[in-house]
C-alpha cells in the first residue's frame, strides 16, 4: 500500500503561490481558510527560501494525539482525514500541528472558530466518494478518481511533489544527486554544481 | 362548604374584574414590595410581605380565573379553596397592613397591591372574618353614628365649650352655607382644638360654613373593616346630611380615611355622584391662604417637620398643600429623607383602632421613630388625628422628646390678630 | 504532581526564552561559502533547533503563518495527553478517597452540646447570593472543563464518538460562554468578603495546631478562621489565574500566538484541577463533614452553640452584643414557622 | 421523526398556544367590565396611565439602597435576553425564514456572547435571591420556579448549539423553546405583556388622585 506524502523541494520552489491559488479554487474553499500557504524565509536576504506548507500527514499525528473527541483517522494511503461531524472547533490541533496546518474559517471573540479545516491530500472526507455532503465538507476527491492533489499537480517548477512516498523520494534522490552531494555544494545553484541532469 | 367560605368566596369573585387579572398575571412574586412594608422592614417577618397579604384573592383568580386554574378544574385536578385560606390571613391583612399603599407606589410591574388587599378585607369583613374589636366599633358605627360611641350630646356639650373658649358662635344646622365642617371620632374625643380651630379660622378668612346635628361624624368604620356596604351607609349619611343643608361643598376633616371615604371612595360606596363638592381641610386652608383671606404671623422657632398621612398624601394627592401652609409659619422645617409620595406610614392607619395589634403596630413605628429621629426635629407636624394618636403613642412608648401638633392647630395658633370689628 | 508539572511547563518555556536572548554566533565559512551546510542549518533553524525562531514571510496572514515548524506543539499535545489527563484522574479520585478516609476516622464532626436552636446570622442575602452564584458557575465550568479534558479516555468509549462529540460541543460553547462570569462573580466575591478574610494575629495558633483536624476539640477562631482565609485566598488568587488564562484562550484575537496558548492553557488546566480538588475537600466540609455549617449559606443564619465551638471570638462577639436570636423568632424570620406550611401550594 | 415533530407540528402547536392564549388573557383583561369611577377625578387618569407604563422601569429613590441588587440583576436579565432573542444571528435569521418574512441586521457574535452572559448572570442572581430572601422565597411558588427554570433551560440549550453544527444540539433549543411557549400563556411568564396593563391601571388610579406614581 502506498504512504501518501507531499515534498517541497526549496531549492525550485519561487514563491509563485500557485499551489496555494489552486487548492483554494479547487476545493471551492472559503475566505480566511487557507489550507496550503507558501512560507518564505530570510525574505530579501542571501539564502531565502521558499517553501509550501500543508498537512503534512504525519505518521504520528499530534492533531490526532490532542485532539478531545478524537476525529481524526488515518486512511489507508497514510493520509490524516478528519470528520467534521465530529469536531467542535477547540483549535487544539492548531496548537499541536507543527505546521499550522489546521484552518479555522472564523477567529472570533469567545473562540468562535467554527469547525477545523486542513487539506486532505485531495482525498475527502469520511462521507461517501463524491458525494455532495463530502463536496461540501471537504472539497473535492481527487485521489478517489485516481488524481493527485491540484497543488502539486501545478506546481510550474515541479517544486511541490505529491504522491507515494516511495516515488517522491526517489524522484527527490535524483535531483540531488544531480545536484551534488558535496558539503561544498550543497545548496548551490544547479549551474554550480557542473553538472547537467 | 361552609357559610363563612361560600360568603368569602362569593364577594371575592364578585370583587375579580379586568384590574385584577391584570395586576395577578403580572406578579412575578419578586418581593420588592416587601422592602417598602415598614411591617416587614420592622419585623422581618416573610409573612408581612403585601401581595401575601392578597393571598385569599390571587389563591382564588389562579383557581377559577387563570389559564392554568381553568386547564387544571377541567381536568379535575383543582384544589378548593378551604376556610382556612381566608381565616389564616384575618390576621395579615387587619394587623400587617395599614393600607398605606406605599407597595403600590413601588411595584415594578405595577400591581395596586394596597386595593387588592381591601378587596381581602371587604371579602373577609363580609364573610365575618374580622376582629372582634373592629366588628364592635363598626356596629357602634352603624348603630350610635361613631365608632367611639359618641352621640350629638357630646358634639353638643364640646361646642359650648368651644363658644365658651373661643367667644365665636359655632353654626349648627345652617341651610344654605357654603361649608359643611365634619369632624372625627378623635377630634371630638381627643382633639377638640381642631374645632375650635376651624371656628377661629373661619371667622378670621370669613367663611360661611355650618356644622350638622345629622351628619357630624366623618369617620369611617365601614372603610377601616373594608365593608363597603356599611361604609356605604355611613357616607349615605353625610350625603343625606349635606343635601338637607344644601351646602355646596364638604369639608373633610383631618382624619385620613374620612377622606378616602368622603373623597374618593364614598360615590362609588352609594353608586351616585355626588351633588356636592368633597375638599380636605388642607386644600381649603391653602386655596383661602393663596387668596389671601389667611393671614398669619409669627413663626415657630423649634425644628419641625412634617408626617405625610398615606391616606391624603400617597393615596389623595394632597402633596404641596401642607408644604404651602408650613411654609409661612415654620422657622425650621425639615422634610424626613423619605418623604411626600414615598413617606413610611407611622404604624396606624387601618391597624389604628385594632387593639390585638398594638405590639406590632409599636413594632412597626420603628420605622417612623428613626425617620424622626434622623430629622432631629423637636415636633412632628401631621394632617391626621389618626396618625397624630398612634404616633402619640408611640412617641410615649419609647419615651421620645417629640411633640405632634396638626397642621390645623397651628394655622389657627399663627392667625394675625384683626382689628376688632372687622 | 504539582511540581512535576511545573518542572514541565518551565521546560516548556525556557528555550523561548534562551531563544530570544542569545546571541547570535559569529561563523567562519570558507571564502566564497555562505554556510558550512546549507541544507543541515536551513532544516535546523526551521525545525527551531538553532539558536534563533526562523520567522519568515507568507503571503498567507493569519497567526504564526510565517513560522514553518512550531516545534512546542508535539509537546504540549503529549504533556495534555499524558502528564495532563493522568494526574488529574489520579488527583480527582485521590480527594474522594482522602474524604472517604476522612470521615471513617472523624466522621461528621459535630459540637460539644449539641445544637442549641438558637441562632445567630452569620451571612446576609446578598453574600449568599455572591457564593452561590460563584459556587453555581464554578461547578458548571468544572464539569465542562472535566468533561472536554478527560472526555477522550473516559466517555467515549461509554457513549461512542457521535453522542461524545454533541456533549463536547455543547461543553465546549457554553464552558466559553460561561466563563466570563467566573470572573465576574469572583470579583463580587473578592469585593463583599474580603475585609473578614484578611489574616490577624491568632490565625497562627489555628495552624500550629493544624486546624483541628488534629486531636479533638475545635480551634480558636473569629469570623473566619485561617483554614477559610486560605481557602478565601486559594479561591481568589488562582481564581484569577484561571479567569485570566481562560480569557486568553477564549480570545484568541489579539494574535497571541501557539506558544502562548499552549503555556496559557497548561496553566490554566494545572490552575482549575487544584481549585476543583480543594473545593471538592470544602463542599465536603461544609456539607455532610460539619455539623451545622450548611445551614449558615442557606439560610443565613448559624447555631450559636456552632459559632461559639467554630469561631469562639466571633461567637463571643454576638454574645456580648445580643444577637442571639430564638429559635421560634427564627422559624419565623426564615419563613418556616407552621403557619406558612399549612398552605401546601406554597414553599416549593 | 423526532426532527419532523420538533420542526413542524410542535412548532406550530406551540405557535398556536402561545399566541391564542396570551391574546385570551389579554382579551380577558381589557374587555372586563369595570365600574366607572364615580368621584370627581383631580389629575388626569389617562396621562398618568401613559406616564406610569415608562416610569416603573425606573426605581423610586427612595428604594434603591434596598432593591439596588434586583434591579441591576434585573436589567441584565431582561436586556441581555431581548437582546439575544431579537438582535442574535441566528434568531434574526430564523424569525425571517419561518415567520416574519423579513429580517433586520443582527448583533455581531461578541456581542451576542456579551447579552447572553448579561441573562445569565441576571437570571442566576434573581433566582439565588429568590431562594436566598425569606420573603422571596416564602412567596414564590411551584409556578415561579418552573418559568425560571424553563427560561433557563432554553438559555442554555442556545448557548449549548452556539456552534450551530450540530442538528440534535438545535434540536434540543427549539425543542425547549417550544416548551416555554406553550408554557407562557398558563404562567406569569404573562407579566412580559401584561406588565402594560397593570402599570397603566396603577398609573390611572393615582393619576385621577393627582399622584404621581
Amino acid at each position: 500500500m502506498a504512504r501518501m506524502k507531499f515534498y517541497c523541494d526549496a531549492e525550485r520552489c519561487i514563491e509563485c503561490n500557485a499551489c496555494v491559488t489552486a487548492c483554494k479554487n479547487e476545493h471551492e474553499i472559503p475566505w480566511g481558510v487557507n489550507r496550503r500557504r507558501v512560507v518564505t524565509i530570510k525574505d530579501g536576504e542571501a539564502g531565502e527560501r521558499s517553501l509550501s506548507v500543508a498537512c503534512m500527514h504525519c505518521s504520528d499525528a499530534p492533531c490526532a494525539t490532542v485532539c478531545p473527541v478524537d476525529c481524526f483517522y488515518t486512511t489507508g494511503d497514510g493520509i490524516v482525514l478528519h470528520d467534521k461531524d465530529i469536531c467542535i472547533g477547540c483549535g487544539y490541533c492548531f496548537y499541536a500541528c507543527p505546521f499550522g496546518a489546521p484552518q479555522f474559517p472564523e477567529e472570533a471573540a469567545f473562540a468562535s472558530r467554527g469547525k477545523m479545516d486542513k487539506c486532505t491530500f485531495c482525498a475527502g472526507g469520511p462521507e461517501e466518494d463524491h458525494s455532495s455532503d463530502e463536496t461540501r465538507k471537504y472539497g473535492r476527491n481527487r485521489l478517489s478518481e485516481g488524481k493527485l492533489p491540484l497543488c502539486a499537480e501545478m506546481c510550474s517548477t515541479k517544486a511541490l511533489l505529491s504522491g507515494d512516498a516511495d516515488v517522491i523520494s526517489d524522484i527527490y534522490r535524483k535531483r540531488v544527486i544531480n545536484r551534488g552531494a558535496s558539503a561544498f555544494n550543497w545548496g548551490v545553484s544547479f549551474d554550480n554544481a557542473k553538472i547537467k541532469g | 362548604m361552609s357559610e363563612k367560605l361560600e360568603k368569602g368566596l362569593e364577594v371575592l369573585r364578585s370583587e375579580v374584574d379586568g384590574k385584577v387579572k391584570s395586576f395577578f398575571s403580572s406578579c412575578v412574586n419578586c418581593g420588592i414590595c416587601a422592602e417598602s412594608c415598614l411591617f416587614y422592614t420592622e419585623t422581618l417577618d416573610p409573612r408581612y410581605t403585601p401581595i401575601y397579604k392578597t393571598e385569599p384573592l390571587r389563591k382564588l383568580w389562579r383557581n377559577e380565573y387563570s389559564l392554568w386554574g381553568k386547564f387544571t378544574s377541567a381536568i379535575g385536578f383543582a384544589k378548593p379553596m378551604t376556610e382556612a385560606d381566608l381565616s389564616d390571613w384575618e390576621e395579615l391583612v387587619y394587623d400587617g397592613c395599614s393600607m398605606c399603599g406605599r407597595c403600590s407606589m413601588v411595584c415594578p410591574v405595577g400591581v395596586d397591591i394596597a386595593g387588592m388587599i381591601f378587596k381581602v378585607k371587604h371579602a373577609l369583613s363580609k364573610a365575618g372574618i374580622s376582629p372582634e374589636g373592629l366588628v364592635d366599633a363598626t356596629q357602634r358605627a352603624v348603630d350610635i353614628g361613631s365608632p367611639m360611641g359618641i352621640t350629638l350630646k357630646t358634639v353638643q356639650a364640646m361646642i359650648k365649650h368651644v363658644e365658651a373658649d373661643t367667644g365665636l358662635k359655632i353654626p349648627v344646622d345652617v341651610e344654605g352655607a357654603d361649608y359643611l365642617a365634619l369632624l372625627s371620632s378623635n377630634e371630638i374625643a381627643l382633639y377638640p382644638e381642631y374645632l375650635e380651630s376651624l371656628a377661629k379660622i373661619f371667622d378670621h378668612a370669613g367663611v360661611s360654613w355650618t356644622l350638622s346635628s345629622e351628619a357630624f361624624e366623618a369617620t369611617n368604620s365601614g372603610l377601616q373593616i373594608g365593608n363597603k356596604t356599611i361604609a356605604g351607609q355611613l357616607v349615605e349619611r353625610v350625603v343625606a346630611g349635606a343635601e338637607k343643608l344644601k351646602v355646596k361643598t364638604v369639608i373633610s376633616p383631618e382624619c385620613g380615611h374620612a377622606y378616602t371615604a368622603l373623597r374618593w371612595e364614598g360615590p362609588n360606596f352609594i353608586g351616585k355622584a355626588f351633588s356636592f363638592k368633597v375638599v380636605h381641610i388642607l386644600e381649603l386652608l391653602d386655596e383661602l391662604q393663596a387668596a389671601g383671606r389667611i393671614k398669619t404671623s409669627g413663626k415657630e422657632a423649634e425644628r419641625l417637620t412634617f408626617h405625610d398621612p398615606c391616606s391624603i398624601v400617597r393615596r389623595g394627592g394632597i402633596d404641596a398643600q401642607p408644604r404651602n401652609l408650613l411654609q409661612p409659619i415654620a422657622e425650621d422645617f425639615v422634610e424626613m429623607a423619605d418623604h411626600g409620595n414615598m413617606n413610611w406610614c407611622g404604624g396606624g392607619g387601618g391597624v389604628s383602632t385594632n387593639e390585638r395589634a398594638e405590639q406590632l403596630k409599636l413594632t412597626a413605628f420603628n420605622r417612623k421613630k428613626s425617620q424622626i429621629e434622623e430629622t432631629g426635629a423637636a415636633a412632628v407636624v401631621t394632617a391626621c388625628s389618626n396618625c397624630r394618636m398612634v404616633m402619640e403613642e408611640g412617641v410615649e412608648t419609647n419615651e421620645m422628646d417629640i411633640e405632634l401638633l396638626g397642621l390645623t392647630e397651628m394655622i389657627a395658633a399663627h392667625l394675625e390678630d384683626r382689628p376688632a370689628g372687622q | 504532581m504539582k511540581i512535576q508539572t511545573l518542572l514541565l511547563l518551565l521546560c516548556m518555556m525556557l528555550p523561548q526564552f534562551s531563544q530570544a536572548d542569545g546571541p547570535p554566533k559569529k561563523q567562519t565559512y570558507p571564502e566564497g561559502l555562505l554556510s558550512l551546510n546549507p541544507g543541515g542549518e536551513l532544516w535546523s533553524d526551521i525545525r527551531q533547533r538553532g539558536d534563533s525562531v526562523l520567522d519568515g514571510t507568507s503571503q498567507v496572514k493569519g497567526v504564526d503563518s510565517g513560522i514553518l515548524i512550531n516545534a512546542s506543539g508535539v509537546e504540549w499535545a503529549n504533556f495534555r495527553v499524558n502528564e495532563l489527563t493522568t494526574y488529574s484522574s489520579i488527583a480527582l479520585a485521590a480527594v474522594f478517597v482522602l474524604i472517604f478516609l476522612f470521615f471513617l476516622i472523624r466522621g461528621k464532626v459535630g459540637i460539644e452540646g449539641g445544637l442549641s436552636g438558637r441562632m445567630v446570622k452569620r451571612f446576609t442575602d446578598y453574600e449568599r447570593i455572591v457564593h452561590w452564584t460563584l459556587a453555581v458557575v464554578f461547578l458548571f465550568l468544572a464539569i465542562t472543563g472535566l468533561i472536554l479534558l478527560l472526555g477522550r479516555p473516559l466517555l467515549i468509549p461509554l457513549f461512542g464518538k457521535e453522542v461524545f462529540s454533541l456533549l463536547a460541543s455543547a461543553s465546549k460553547e457554553s464552558h466559553n460562554l460561561v466563563g466570563p462570569l467566573f470572573l465576574v462573580s469572583l470579583l463580587m466575591m473578592l469585593f463583599s468578603f474580603v475585609r473578614r478574610n484578611i489574616y490577624e494575629k491568632g490565625d497562627l495558633t489555628w495552624l500550629l495546631k493544624g486546624g483541628g483536624f488534629i486531636g479533638d476539640g475545635h480551634v480558636s477562631g473569629g469570623f473566619f478562621n485561617m483554614g477559610e482565609k486560605t481557602w478565601y485566598w486559594i479561591v481568589i488568587l488562582i481564581g484569577l489565574v484561571v479567569s485570566v488564562t481562560g480569557l486568553i484562550l477564549v480570545m484568541p484575537i489579539f494574535g497571541q500566538g501557539r506558544i502562548i496558548m499552549e503555556i496559557v492553557h497548561v496553566i490554566h488546566v494545572i490552575c482549575a484541577l487544584a481549585l476543583i480538588v480543594v473545593s471538592i475537600g470544602h463542599m465536603y466540609m461544609g456539607s455532610v463533614g460539619t455539623e451545622g455549617t450548611l445551614e449558615g449559606m442557606k439560610t443565613g443564619y448559624v447555631d450559636i452553640n456552632w459559632a461559639d465551638a467554630h469561631h469562639d471570638r466571633w461567637g463571643k462577639e454576638c454574645h456580648e452584643k445580643d444577637l442571639i436570636i430564638s429559635a421560634e423568632e427564627y422559624d419565623k424570620l426564615v419563613g418556616t414557622s407552621s403557619v406558612n406550611e399549612a398552605d401546601g401550594s406554597k414553599t416549593t | 421523526m423526532i426532527e419532523n415533530l420538533i420542526d413542524g407540528p410542535l412548532w406550530y402547536l406551540s405557535l398556536a398556544v402561545f399566541s391564542l392564549g396570551v391574546l385570551w388573557q389579554l382579551a380577558a383583561i381589557l374587555f372586563a367590565s369595570r365600574k366607572p369611577d364615580l368621584s370627581v377625578a383631580r389629575g388626569s387618569a389617562g396621562s398618568s396611565a401613559i406616564k406610569t407604563v415608562f416610569s416603573r422601569f425606573l426605581p423610586h429613590r427612595e428604594m434603591r439602597a434596598r432593591i439596588g441588587i434586583q434591579y441591576i440583576a434585573g436589567y441584565l436579565f431582561h436586556l441581555g435576553l431581548f437582546a439575544l432573542l431579537f438582535f442574535a444571528a441566528p434568531h434574526v435569521l430564523f424569525l425571517e425564514e419561518n415567520l416574519l418574512g423579513f429580517g433586520w441586521t443582527p448583533m455581531p457574535h461578541w456581542a451576542f456572547i456579551v447579552s447572553a452572559q448579561a441573562a445569565f448572570l441576571g437570571l442566576i442572581i434573581l433566582w439565588l435571591r429568590r431562594l436566598m430572601n425569606p420573603a422571596t422565597r416564602l412567596i414564590s411558588t411551584r409556578d415561579d420556579h418552573i418559568a425560571a427554570l424553563l427560561t433557563f433551560v432554553v438559555m442554555l440549550t442556545g448557548c449549548l448549539a452556539l456552534l450551530e453544527e450540530f442538528t440534535a444540539l438545535r434540536l434540543l433549543h427549539r425543542f425547549t423553546v417550544e416548551l416555554w411557549l406553550i408554557y407562557f400563556p398558563f404562567s406569569t411568564l404573562m407579566h412580559a405583556f401584561t406588565f402594560v396593563p397593570s402599570r397603566a391601571f396603577t398609573g390611572a388610579w393615582f393619576g385621577r388622585r393627582g399622584v404621581d406614581a
